[in-house]
Parts: C-alpha cells; structure tokens; sequence
C-alpha cells in the first residue's frame, strides 16, 4: 500500500461527464485543467463515465504510475457511488478513506443552468475536496456481525410473503401483527384483479402456513413498543396485548362465542367493515390466523363491569382457555434485520362530504362493496343496498375517491381502476344492474389489465370520462325521485349529465397509516411528504431504507397492488437474507475518539452521546469513547470545548480546510 | 458598503446534515429543479457535528452567507443531533446578530429527505436576500482595517538604520 | 558591560496588572533581577525610546510585552522591540489575545470618542474638544499618537515567539518562562507557556460535576451564593473552565467565582468564544425554540461574555461596521 | 342545414396567448388542468354555456383565442366559485374566466349587444362617476343599450319594486365623486390586462 | 363590541330591508355597526370583469378606511363580502397586486397594511355573541317557521372563513335557537344566478327556480337568505317563474336577520318585513293549527 505521507500528499483527481448529465451543464476539461493547479495534485483528469470499468481502472493505474496516495472524484452524489470509488482506490492500493467524493451532478450540474457559474462550483468543491483530502488518515474498516433473526412488522400480504421466504430459507422470524389476525386488506377482498380468482383461496394457505411454520414466531394483537440497537443487533420490545384467551389453549371451537350472554351480535363487525354485527368476544373470520377468538375489552361487560355470568367461561369448560386476568405483555427479542410491511390505510371518504359518504346510505366505499359481493360476507354475497334486500338495477363507480387531488391526497392510488372495474364486473355479475364507472384516467399498466379493461367494456359497463362533481338527492325529473343523482361531465362527449343511480361505490384510495410517523420514528427511517416511507433509492434500492438493516415492503412504501408487493416483499426479504448470509456488515469508519492528554474532563460530552457511546475513566478523569457504541454523528465533537475529540472523516482540519479552500478564490 | 465590482455574486455556504437536508438536495437534482449557483455544500453527518466555528470561520474566510440544513425535530438520525444544533445556532444567531451580522446571512431550515422543493425555495430566498444585503467581505474588510499600519510598519522597518547585534 | 541576558519589559494598552504580576514573584523576583540585566522597563527605570534604538537589533535577549495595541506609538513600539529583541513575548491576556480593551472592538473609533470626549456622564465639553494628533503652539509643534480604529493583539502587528496567558499571567508561569528562558529549554516558536489542557483538569471541583447538566436557567454571579464546593456550571453560572486554558490552578473557581476565560483558548480551538458558545449551549436543555431562547435568554451578552479576553483574536475581530 | 368544417389548424392558434392569461394575478395554475371535468359537473349554468368551463380551459391553454374569447361561457359565469373551489387541481377557475372577459372587452370580442358585458361596462362606469351603484338605475342603463324592448317587460318588477319602498329615486353618490375616477385610472394604468 | 360597517350598495337600495333588520337586531345583542364614512362600492365581481387592478383599488381604499379606525369590518352584503376578503388575500399572495393598491391609495393619502379582518354577521352571531346570548333574547319563539337556510355562494366560497364550505350550518344552529325548525336543504350552496337573472333573464330564472321548487319539496314555508342579490333573485321573480314553468312558486323570501328580529320581538314593519315581494305568514303555528 502506498503510505500517504503527511509532508507532501500525491493527490489524483478525476471529473466525471457523466456523459452529459455533467458535462452538459459544467465545463469538466476547464475544471480538470484548473485543478491540476491546486496545490498537491499530481494528477488531474477528465472522463465520461468514471464509475465504468475503465473509469474505476484509470484511477487505478495512476495510484501505480503516479504513486497517488490520495485520490478525489468529482462526479455524482456520494450516497449513490462513494462505495464504488473507495473500492476502486483500494483496488489500487490504496487505503479507501484516502478518498474524497465531490458532487457535481445532484448538487451542481442538474440544479443550475449551463454555464460559467456552474462550472465556477464545480471547481470550488474540488478544490475544496484536494484541500481535504490531504488531511485524510487511512482508517480501518470495522465490522459488525449480523443476528440472524428477522423481525417483520404487519401481518398483511406483504409480511406474510417476506415472513415465509425467510422461514423458508431457515431463518427465524417474528412476524408482528396489530390486528387479532394475518391477512390484512386482501383477507377482505372477494377476487383479485386481472384473474379474478379468488382471494381467499390464494391468501389462507399462506395464513395457514405462517401460523404453522416452526421458524415463525407469529405475534398478533401486538405492537412493536421500542426500538433500540443499530443493523446486526435490534433489540425490539412487542407488547402484546390481552385477547383475554390463553392462545396455546384455545382450540377455535367457538362455544364461548354462542355462549355469550349477547345472543346476537350486537357491536360493528370490524372484518365485514361495519356491514354484520359481532358479539364482544368473537373470531374475526373463520380463516382468522391464529385460528382462536379474543375478547374485545371496549364491549365485554366482565371486561369492563366484572359483572357478567361469564357464560363464556363455562362453555369453555375443563379448556380453561378464557383469561380474564390477563394484562398486556412486554417481550423483547433480539434481532439483526427488520423489514416492515405495516401497510396503508384506506381514505376516509367522509372526507369529501359532496359524495354523500354517511349522509346517503346508499353510498359504500369499495371495501364494503367487497365484503357485499363475498359469499362469506354479510349477505353471503348478495347485492343490495342498505335496506338488506333491495337489488340495484343501477351502480356509478366513482374514482379516484382522494386520488390526484390536491385537496386530499395528490398521487395516483394505483389499484382503484383495476379494482373498480373488479367490482364492476362482479356487481353485474350479481345484480346484471347497470354499472357506470367515472373516471379520469384508466390506468390499467400491469399484465392482462388493459386485457381486463377491454373486457369489461364488452360486458357493456359504461365507462365515462368524468370526474363526478357531487353525489345528490335533489331532483330535476321523475326519472330521478328517489334516486342518488351523480352530476359529471361527459368529457368525451362534451356535455354535463346528470345520472340517477341506486347504488354509489366510492373507489377509495390508499393513503398511509394515521400513525405512519409514529412507527417511522420509531424505527428511525425517513418519510416522503406525503407520509410513505422512504426509500432509499427509488429505483436502485426501493426495499432499502436510510437505517441500514431496516427494509420496508408493500403499500407502507407506497400504493401498489398484490404482485408489486409480493415481489417487493420478497426483495425486502432477499435484502435481509443477503445481510445474514454475509453475517457482518461493515460500518463507516467515523467514529469518534478522545486524544486523552487533551481532555480536562469536563464530562461536556457525556451527556451529548444518544448512544451512551461516551463514559468517564474515573482514574485518569478523561473521556472515553466506546467505539463500537459510536454511530459517528460528531455532535461531541461540536460539543468539546477542548477540541480533545476527534473524528475519523470528519475531523476539524479536514472540516476547516474545506471551509477555507470552498471559499478560496 | 459599496458593491466592489458588478458582477458581485453572493457566496453561500451550506452545512447540511447527510440524511435529511444533503439528501433533500440529491432529490432536488434528481428533479431536476433549478435554483441559484451561489450555494457550496459541505456534508456533515448531522447538523449536531456542527461546530459554531465553522459558522465563524466561513464569514471570516468570504462567505456572504451561511445556511444550516438539519432532520426536523423528532426526524434525527441520530435521534437528537438537531435539537443539539438548535440550542447552539439559537445562542449563535445572537451572537453575529451583536457581531453585526444582518439575520439573513444565517439561516437554519429543517428539511427532510423528501423535500426538494424546500432546499430550492430556501437556496432561492437566501440569495436573493443575501444579494439584497450586498457583500459581506470579510477578507476584503480585515485588509481595510489593516492598511492603517502599513505607513507605520514600513517607517519603523526603513527609516531606522540597521544597527546589527554584537557591534560592541 | 554585563554579560548577563539583557531583559526588556514594555507596557502598552493594559492596566498595569501585567507589571504588578512582576512584582507578585515577591522574593522570586531578586532571583530574576539577579540573573538578567533589564535593559528597558519605562514604568519602573529611566529608560528612553532613544536608549532601545541607540541598541543593536536582537541584542535584547527576551522582551516581556504586555498591553494591547491601541495606538500608534504602541504599534511603533512593538515593531522596534521586536527589531531590537531575539525573542518576544506577548505577556498576559491584552498582548495575548487583545484583552479586555479588545472589547473596544464592537464600537467604532468614532463612537468611542463620542462618547469619552461628548456623551458621558461625567463629561463637560462644551466645545466638543478632541484629541488632536498634531498640535501647535507658541511655534512649537507636537505630534501625539493616534488612536488605532481596531485593537489588536500583539501578534497581529508583529511576529511573536511566545505567549504568556492570563490576566494576569501567575507568578508562576513567569518564573518557568524566564527559568526556560535562561536554560535555553524552549519549546517550539508560537507556543502558548502554560499547560494545553482546559481548566477543569486543575479544578477541584471537577469531581463534583453531575454528567448531565441540562441547565433550564443560566444565572449570574450576583444572583446566587454559590455552594463553594461544587462544580459552578453546575449551579448555573456561564463557567468558562472547560473552554479556556489551564495554568492558573482555577485560582477564580477557588475564590468561588466562575472562570471568565483570561488564559484563551486550548492548541485545537480557533476561535475561543464560538467554542464557549458551543459547549454552554449544548449544556441547554429544552427542545422546543422558546424554552431553549428562554434558557439562553440567561446569557445577556454572548459577545462580551465570550470573548471578555479575546475579541480582537475572534475570527470575525469585532462587530462587522 | 350547412355542414360547417370543424377541423382546426395549428396557424390558427396564438401560442402566447395561454402565457398572456397565466401571466394574471389568480390565474397562474392553467396548465395544471387535468381535463377532469369537475369544474363543468359543479357549474350551475354549465347546462347553457356552448363551451363546458372544462373545454374552456382546453382552449384556452391550447391558444384558440378566438374560441375562447368569443364563447358565450365567460359571460354566463354567475361567479359562483363553484368550480374553483372544486378543482382537484387548485385552479381558479373563476379568476381565468374574469380574465377572459377582460381581455375580450379589450378586443371587443364579446357579442354585441350582449347584456352581461355591457352590465359590466356600465356599473364601471357608474362607480367611476359616483363611487358607488344604483341598481334600477344601472338596470336601466343596461336595457338601454343592450336590448330597450327588454326593458319594457320590467314593469311589474318595477312597480313591485315601488310598492315596497325598494325602488331609488335618486342617484347615490360619493361626497367627492370626482376623486374616483382619477383613483381608479391611476390604478389602471399600466397594469397587465388593465383597462387603460 | 363595535365595529365598522361597510353596507354597500344594496344595503341602502333593494335590499334595504337587511339593514333595517340587521342593525336593530345586533345593537339587540349590544353590537354597534359605525357605518364606514364616505364608503365606495366593493367593486363587486361585475367590476373584475372590467379592471381587476381597479376592483382591487376599491375594494382596499373600504378596508384602509376601517384600518384607520383600527377596527374590523363588517360586510353583510355576499358580494361585499367576498370582494373585500378576495382583495386581502390576493394583495397578500400576490405581490403585484399589493403594490399597485398601495402606490394607488397613496394619491388619497391613505395606506393599506391588510390588517383589518372582513366579518360577515353570521360569524359575528355565531362565535362572538354566541348561540346562547341568542337564545337568552328570544321572546318570540318561531314556532312553525320550517325554514330552508340558504347560503348562497359569496360567503363561503372560495374563501370558507367561518363555515363549511360544502355542508355550512351557521343559520342551521341560529334558527334551531331561535325556536323554528330548520329543513334539510341540498342547494343550500347553490348559486341563485347571481347577476345573470337581471340580463340573460331565462338562465337566471331557471336557477332560481331549482332553488325554489326543492325548498317547497322539502317542505320548507320560509327561505332565509343572507345575501341582498339573492333575496331580489328568489323574491321578485315568482311571478314570472310560476307562468314561465306552469307551476305554482310561492316561497316568502326572508333575511335571516328578519328571523331573529322577529323571535327577538320588533315590530315586522321595524324589521323590513313589507319590503318582501311574496309575503310571509308571520304565525305559521296558528296556520298549521287550523
């Protein structure tokens, strides 16, 4: 290895076209020529693509030919490539802390306009960066190993998919889930787009799977209730909350359920989306996994009086599996990865009051239409509207119900067009009603959609191009008394209409959890605006997060339907097993350290470090930082009124002398 | 004080902490949005690795005007860096605030990974409010001050013979 | 002629404190008179500006500087030392790093005169009479010095090889540095003589000292009587110690008062009043603006408290005009 | 019955003209419009305009000036805000049709003798002599030179009008009129899309 | 409480009722309006079709008198309403438009800051007085009043200040308090045709007509209005609209500050009662009981 020496650094540095995504904006001959004038440069040069191949072997033989021992790249962002150029140089020989990144693409050549001023900054922050990287020590890479076990937070499809390739594959798995069972959103669904075949079918058998894998812990009715630790070494706290059933005894049988001093059900059925009734204790659906029931503590009278004849108790008879003396639980695991898979939550449509959404009843969201057309829903599948037996003889689909509008949500929720002409197809199907769809586009992009669109239009569902201005019960005709009145422009025919239906289906979109920034606090990850979380590439890492270790799979990242979250429910689980299998993860090497002779003791730090990383050595009374706590923010660093801390790659000379040399004319 | 030459531009110099605002900026440009030139950011991993000094010494070395970019409060990657820079930069604003430093000439903005738009708008606000101020100069005014002892210097330096030691 | 090394002691914009920190050697100071010939000390013996340029250059073995550089007569001075001396020695806090007429700083020179010769309160001049630098009378002409418009260290006009700190320096860093002096045992040029570590490290206290501070509320000397065995930061008061250099063996924490940062700043920090900002706000607590202002709100003048010793050395040097 | 070529060219078009109008205070977010319809659907007069507000939009941004500044639509807009407050996109509607009618009274584009734009230039004018309106006054102002035969079916309104004491007699006015006018050329006066 | 008051043009014509019915009715609740000197017309919208700039102008130099008196500014009328809010907020959002109104007003030594807030009565009522100091003053309880509460557009739309903007319910819970019953009204946001009634008379019509037809379906025998230019619209055209339409209209249109003036007990001649083209029937309840 070349030793870089204090006195005299041998400084190569290398502008990136990009091919024209820099040079297109920022003259790179000009820079690379004003930088072979900075002070220590042996080497400057200019080229398309230096992240290429040939790129990476340039820098390489000139660390050989020209005996570099420190190198500089200006080009793109260093999230994106600072590991590509630190691998090049030591490929080369050289210590890859002995490098220094330059943005010039994101930061330069994409936000401003061609011309000398970008070009000018373009040679600031190279020179800037020669100026720093002369103050560069080679550093060792540290390692941390990485625990096996996976925790995956949400049992929906998403969880469930990533929970068994994991299992699969030998890993251990605690699966947490909020609800009192897996399956989320798709267990609602009646049949799934474009293939109509049949959700349940397709979904219990991986339920069944989870619940019966021996690699998976399956925690339902829990939530994640801290979060500690870093990649490799999560230590997760899951409070588990009382279902009032003792889980290993409870065998599903159901005869508490009849039981019950409540003979019908009397309280809002939460899986049939309010549309049956439920008894306090219940089983969500008879698919439910774990396949047991819960006691609800808001409607149970022993719950909540303690006077009640616990009829429950006695049908459970010599099982003993009823509880009530149980309290919520707190259990903390260890893991190396977590991959979150928490889901979305449907818009609310009351929302938009000019849809009628709990005025009339008449209208429904989309997901009670689902529960309407199953066989096993509340009306074992028959359509009809709130009266529970009149059959519409004609349904408007509104879309984009909080989609692509700026009042309530911007984006495109994705499945609301498959998903209504779903529903569509299957209220014909059950009522042979006249069915409009109201759209503004029909976005139909995956395999067999447009297929499937083209088949509804021959089914003769009406498609208007309209976005529905108001849901109504005033009239202007005969035709009209007693009717719901959607009131759209005919776009493509250029005229208002207005048409009186019985039934109104509101294609709700998908928007995130009313929590999601609670739970992406929690575990330390960033969010869009909008509130998903963040990936950390939206194209070259969209399972990754910021937080190293953290994945995130399905619709908590953004709206998609079930075979874009399978596949990127397997990726996140790829991503966590790629990091098992390697079984340590390197850690940047910035961390920091006290030059014990310099430090008073003054303990200013200690309390700086969120990590507890920084103790007191009460013998020689100075600081000590525990590196393996140390995550290298530096915010002791600022901290030290001695300047007796410091830290690797980001240590005050290397700081100061960018400062400096930024601003150097 | 009087504009040197014409095409004066300001010079900013941002701090932005790696997750966030650093982040944030990548987004603008992978958005392609456009916003001025006048900007240098240095990384830092957090807005809390900010030391008040960097503020000082960028005025001192020519900066016209210094933003500090951080996670929102709650948001840090570090769990708390931020609130760590919020009490240094609060006592800090009022510090140049009696050095004599117009407001606009530093700024800390709150911008998460997310927000794009934001490090344009803010970029965009504080040039053109810097450029309003004028320059700042602080090179250009410390050899100001110091041409009053050039006349000195070179009268004790010349006018004295040279007496050289041990003639005695 | 004596052949012991010629010693020069010059006072310029300072107190006098400096030169009574000579004189604090008490018996120590015959030991120092007796080993050195002073050639030049204008507030003790008869010397003249003539007599040191009547001298050869550098055959002055050491000068001891103290004071600021305020005015032109002492700028003319220090260059002439400096001419004449083989080593020179910012002595205390003013020389060192400007001192508390360094404050002079956040004013202009015009303010300044307004206010002595116009505005005070103690003040009567009708006719607005200033300070003249060139003055004639009955045929005879007088040139006075002239008031710089910045106050500077002496390292700011003229090269210095060492700095002695405080305000005042103790008798014992100035009996180590005229013994390093004699034996030739200096350390390198530039060097700070007084330990490079902060003055917690010398503070009794030190022990004290809770981990976790999390001040709500910065006090003020006069507001509270400070339990005189523990750590003062603690107990609210803007204690300077873990920002400023050791050497004083915390003379002022021992006499229950809060250090205020007359030995300057440690090797590693550069601008010594960002540093103190620094490391007393992190001591804050509060997370929201207005708990954290009110917090701060306790620290009525940064500029004065911070740089009470070292404005014209902040990097800024002063207010910005 | 003539058959009427409707095809369009693209010489027809002012293509700055979608620039000129976004150019306006209000009127800024035109290109946004995503052609959903929701402005015509929440119209109350949509059932009589010949353009729906949303093909309004798509003339406009598309520079059939003529088209749009001609339409029958920005006149029959009753400023209900209906549509602005509805757009999913944020656009103000109501704002660009104020626009539109301003420009075309500029280009004397609008139908002649069509009531509404002279109502408008009418109670300009009124307010610029007196500072404030009389409404039977300008109704008749606007009979006047619109369609007088009109007028004449008013009658009954009028006598309605009388026998409740809701009828005015007189002119109201400012104390000083006079400084209107000046106030509100000045105010005119170079602004973009202004009066004067 | 006192405020300025800006009436406009209406106030003091055709819908002079209103504020024979208003001022009595709030100086009732100790509110005193002190009517705005030398006041201009608002610019009203039919003035944006002609010069914005100028609208703008009028609009400020009502706003920058009431700064002066540093008081808030009541404007009853709809249409006053909306045009003094729109001239805040766009002088506030657009920069043009703030200068060009300042630069102007500056020839009649007056300056506009925005500092003053437009109030509509409604809001007043409902969340300064508040329901119960309403109720407290009611001796005459409307008692068989089935009202249809129509809002109209102006006060809430696009700038929805003190209400819903798509379901407003202020006049809902006013007349509730003032004992009558209140229908459940659709249109209640509906535009009554505005201007268009007065020139393109058949559009006018008809949309006055939709408003009508649906109160008198809903079983409503008084609308209450809170707009000058929709009680002229709703009012005085029942007669033409009943032979246009072969359809019996008749629907008494009342301000809502008529309601209050009459549950709180003042004379019907005190509150501009006459002045109502379609009559209305001032004890419903004995009507029903027969």
């Amino acid at each position: 290895m070349n030793e870089p020496t204090k006195t005299q650094p041998r400084i190569g540095v290398y502008i990136c076209h990009c091919g024209t995504n820099i040079a297109g904006v920022v003259d790179c001959k000009a820079v690379a020529e004003t930088a072979a004038q900075y002070p220590n440069v042996v080497v400057s040069r200019d080229y398309k693509y230096m992240c290429s191949d040939p790129g990476q072997a340039l820098i390489q033989q000139d660390i050989k030919e020209h005996k570099l021992d420190r190198i500089v790249v200006s080009s793109c962002s260093p999230l994106l490539h600072e590991h590509t150029f630190r691998g090049a140089c030591e490929k080369g020989g050289l210590n890859p802390y002995c490098f220094q990144m330059v943005n010039i693409r994101e930061h330069d050549s994409w936000v401003h306009e061609k011309g000398a001023a970008a070009t000018d900054k373009a040679k600031d922050l190279t020179r800037a960066a020669v100026s720093r990287v002369a103050h560069h020590k080679p550093l060792e890479t540290k390692t941390t190993p990485i625990h096996p076990d996976v925790m995956i937070v949400g049992g929906g499809i998403a969880g469930i998919q990533a929970a068994l390739t994991l299992a699969n594959a030998g890993q251990h798995v605690y699966l947490v889930e909020r609800e009192p069972t897996i399956g989320g959103y798709m267990a609602k669904f009646d049949k799934t787009f474009p293939t109509l075949d049949c959700a349940a079918c397709i979904l219990t058998p991986k339920m069944s799977a989870v619940g019966a894998h021996p690699n998976i812990t399956l925690w339902t009715y829990s939530e994640v209730a801290k979060v500690d630790g870093f990649v490799g070494n999560y230590k997760v706290v899951v409070k588990r909350k009382p279902r009032y059933i003792i889980e290993d005894l409870c065998v599903g049988c159901n005869e508490c359920v009849t039981a019950c001093v409540f003979k019908e059900g009397k309280f809002e059925d939460e899986f049939n989306m309010g549309l049956s009734k439920r008894k306090p204790v219940y089983m969500p659906f008879p698919q439910a996994t774990p396949p047991i029931v819960l006691i609800d503590p808001e409607t149970c009278i022993n719950v909540k009086t303690g006077k009640c004849k616990k009829t429950c108790v006695e049908a459970c008879g010599d099982r003993q599996a009823i509880d009530f003396t149980q309290k919520a639980e707190m259990k903390e695991v260890q893991v190396g990865t977590i991959i979150l898979a928490t889901g979305f939550q449907p818009f609310d449509a009351k929302r938009i009051p000019q849809y009628g959404y709990g005025i009339y009843p008449n209208v429904y969201t989309s997901l009670e239409i689902e529960r309407l057309v199953n066989a096993s829903g509340p009306t074992e599948g028959h359509v009809v509207l709130r009266d529970g037996k009149t059959k519409p003889k004609s349904v408007g689909i509104v879309h984009c119900v909080g989609s692509r509008d700026n009042k309530t949500h911007r984006w495109c929720s994705r499945v609301c067009c498959m998903y209504s002409m779903k529903l569509a197809h299957l209220i014909k199907h059950h009522t042979d009603a006249e069915v409009f769809n109201f759209y503004i586009d029909i976005r139909a992009p995956g395999k067999g959609y447009e297929e499937f669109y083209e088949k509804l239009q021959e089914e003769g569902v009406h498609f208007i191009r309209g976005r529905v201005a108001e849901v109504t019960d005033w009239q202007m005709s005969k035709e009209e008394e007693g009717k719901l009145v959607i009131r759209v422009e005919d776009t493509l025919a250029g005229f208002v209409r207005r048409i009186p239906v019985d039934m109104v289906v509101l294609a709700v979109g998908l928007e995130p959890h009313a929590d999601s920034q609670d739970v992406r606090r929690q575990f330390n990850i960033s969010c869009s605006t909008e509130g998903w979380f963040l990936e950390r590439h939206p194209k070259l890492a969209p399972v990754n997060t910021f937080t190293d270790g953290i994945f995130i799979a399905g619709a908590c990242q953004g709206p998609k339907d079930i075979p874009d979250t399978v596949a990127q429910a397997g990726a996140a689980a790829a991503e966590a097993l790629s990091l098992i299998k390697a079984g340590s993860i390197e850690l940047e090497p910035n961390t920091a350290f006290v030059v014990a002779e310099e430090c008073s003791g003054c303990k200013t730090c200690i309390p700086m470090c969120p990590y507890t990383a920084i103790s007191r050595d009460d013998v020689k009374k100075v600081a000590v930082i525990n590196e393996a706590l140390c995550k290298g923010c530096g915010t002791c660093v600022a901290a030290c009124p001695s300047g007796a801390i410091k830290q690797n790659l980001f240590d005050d000379d290397e700081i100061t002398s960018e400062i400096e040399a930024i601003l150097a004319k | 004080m009087e504009t040197k030459s014409n095409n004066w531009e300001p010079r900013i110099v941002a701090f932005f902490c790696n997750w966030c605002t650093y982040t944030a900026a990548d987004l603008a440009g992978v958005s392609r949005m456009k916003y001025a030139p006048n900007i240098r950011v240095i990384r830092l991993m957090c807005s809390g690795r900010l030391d008040p000094q960097y503020v000082m010494m960028a005025f001192a070395k020519g900066a016209d005007g210094v933003l500090i970019g951080g996670c929102h409060p709650g948001d840090c990657h570090y769990v708390e860096g931020n609130y760590k820079t919020l009490r240094r930069v609060t006592l800090l604003e009022r510090m140049l605030h009696d050095l004599g430093l117009e407001k606009e000439r530093f700024r800390l903005e709150w911008i998460s990974a997310s927000e794009g738009d934001k490090v344009k708008k803010v970029v965009n606000e504080m040039v053109e409010q810097v450029r309003a101020l004028g320059p700042l100069d602080m090179p250009g005014r410390f050899a100001d001050w110091d041409k009053e002892m050039e006349e000195l210097e070179a009268h004790v330096n010349h006018s004295q013979k040279e007496i050289p030691a041990h003639v005695h | 002629m004596s052949t012991k090394p010629k010693i020069g002691f010059y006072w310029c914009a300072s107190c006098g404190g400096c030169e009574e920190s000579v004189v604090d050697l008490a018996e120590d100071v015959l030991m120092v008179v007796g080993a050195v010939d002073i050639v030049f000390w204008p507030c003790a013996m008869d010397f003249k500006k003539a007599d040191v340029e009547a001298m050869p250059d550098k055959s002055i073995v050491a000068t001891l500087l103290n004071g600021a550089i305020r005015s032109s007569e002492q700028e003319e001075m220090a260059h002439l030392l400096r001419r004449k001396s083989q080593v020179l020695i910012a002595y205390g806090s003013c020389a060192h790093t400007g001192g508390v007429p360094g404050l002079a700083n956040q004013f202009t020179r015009e303010q300044i005169m307004k206010y002595v010769y116009e505005d005070a309160p103690t003040m009567v001049n009708d006719k607005k009479t200033r300070p003249q630098t060139h003055f004639k009378e009955d045929g005879r002409e007088t040139e006075l010095p002239q008031l710089r418009n910045v106050v500077r260290a002496l390292d700011q006009v003229v090269d210095v090889d060492y700095y002695i700190p405080g305000c005042p320096p103790t008798p014992k860093l100035l009996k180590d540095a005229v013994l390093a002096l004699l034996s030739g045992k200096l350390p390198p040029k530039g060097s700070v003589l007084a330990p490079n570590i902060a003055v917690c490290q010398q503070c009794k206290r030190n022990d004290s000292k809770p981990q976790d501070i999390s001040l709500t509320e910065f006090k003020r000397p006069h507001q509270i009587i400070a339990d005189p065995e523990k750590c003062l930061l603690a107990q609210g008061l803007p204690c300077l110690g873990p920002a400023t250099r050791g050497g004083c063996d915390a003379v002022c924490i021992q006499g229950n008062m809060p250090c205020t940062g007359c030995f300057g700043p440690v090797d590693n920090v550069h601008d010594h009043g960002a540093k103190i900002l620094s490391y007393l706000a992190s001591t804050a607590a509060g997370k929201e603006q207005k708990d954290i202002t009110k917090t701060l709100a306790g620290i009525p003048d940064p500029v004065g408290t911070f740089y009470r010793y070292g404005l014209a050395k902040c990097v800024l040097r002063g207010k910005v005009s | 019955m003539a058959i009427k070529q409707t095809i369009k060219y693209d010489s027809e078009r002012d293509k700055s003209f979608p620039q000129e109008i976004m150019s306006r205070p209000g009127c800024e977010k035109l290109y946004g419009c995503i052609q959903c319809g929701t402005c015509s659907a929440t119209c109350p007069v949509s059932t009589y305009m010949d353009y729906t507000p949303r093909q309004l939009m798509a003339l406009t941004r598309a520079g059939f000036k003529k088209e749009a500044l001609g339409s029958l639509t920005i006149w029959l807009c009753a400023s209900c805000y209906a549509c602005t407050v509805e757009c999913p996109k944020e656009i103000k509607i109501t704002d660009i049709m104020y626009a539109l009618k301003r420009q075309a009274i500029q280009e004397g584009i609008y139908p002649k003798r069509f009531p509404i734009p002279v109502l408008a230039r009418e109670f300009y004018n009124m307010v610029r002599s007196k500072g404030r309106v009389t409404e039977n006054f300008l109704a008749v102002m606007m009979f006047l030179k619109s369609n007088p035969i009109a007028a004449i079916k008013t009658w009954k309104l009028g006598l309605n009008l009388m026998r409740t004491g809701r009828f005015a007699y007189k002119l109201d006015s400012m104390k000083q009129p006079a400084k209107m006018a000046t106030l509100l050329d000045k105010a005119d006066t170079g602004w973009k899309g202004g009066a004067r | 409480m006192k405020f300025s008051y800006f009436p406009g043009c209406s106030l003091k014509g055709s819908g002079r009722a209103y504020e024979e019915s208003l001022l009595p009715v709030l100086s009732a609740l100790g509110v005193e309006l002190e009517e705005l000197d030398d006041w201009n017309c608002c610019g009203a919208t039919a003035y944006m079709a002609v010069s914005d700039a100028a609208g703008y102008v009028l609009a400020a130099r009502n706003l920058a008198l009431a700064e002066q008196k540093k008081q808030d500014l009541v404007a009853p009328c709809s249409g006053c309403y909306l045009v003094l809010n729109k001239c805040q907020h766009y002088a506030a959002e657009y920069p043009d438009v703030a200068t060009r109104v300042q630069e102007t007003l500056k020839r009649d030594n007056l300056t506009y800051k925005g500092t003053t807030k437009v109030r509509h009565p409604l809001d007043i009522l409902v969340n300064d007085i508040g329901l119960d100091a309403i109720k407290k003053r009611v001796t005459n309880p409307l008692k068989g009043f089935k009202i249809a509460p129509y809002y109209g557009c102006q006060i809430i739309r696009p700038y929805a200040t003190f209400d819903d903007q798509h379901n407003p319910v202020t006049m809902d819970k006013l007349f509730k308090a003032l004992g009558a019953e209140v229908v459940t009204y659709p249109l209640k946001t509906r535009c009554c045709g505005g201007s268009l009634t007065g020139t393109v008379t058949e559009v006018g019509q008809n949309m006055s007509y939709i408003l009508l037809r649906e109160a008198m379906r809903r079983g409503a025998n008084v609308l209450a209005t809170t707009c000058p230019l929709c009680q002229f619209n709703l009012d005085a055209y029942q007669g033409d609209i009943s032979s246009d339409y072969h359809e019996s209209v008749k629907m008494p249109i009342v301000y809502f500050t008529q309601l209050m003036g009459l549950a709180f007990g003042l004379p019907a001649e005190k509150i501009g009662l006459q002045r109502c083209i379609v009559p209305m029937d001032l004890k419903p309840a004995a009507a029903l009981a027969k």
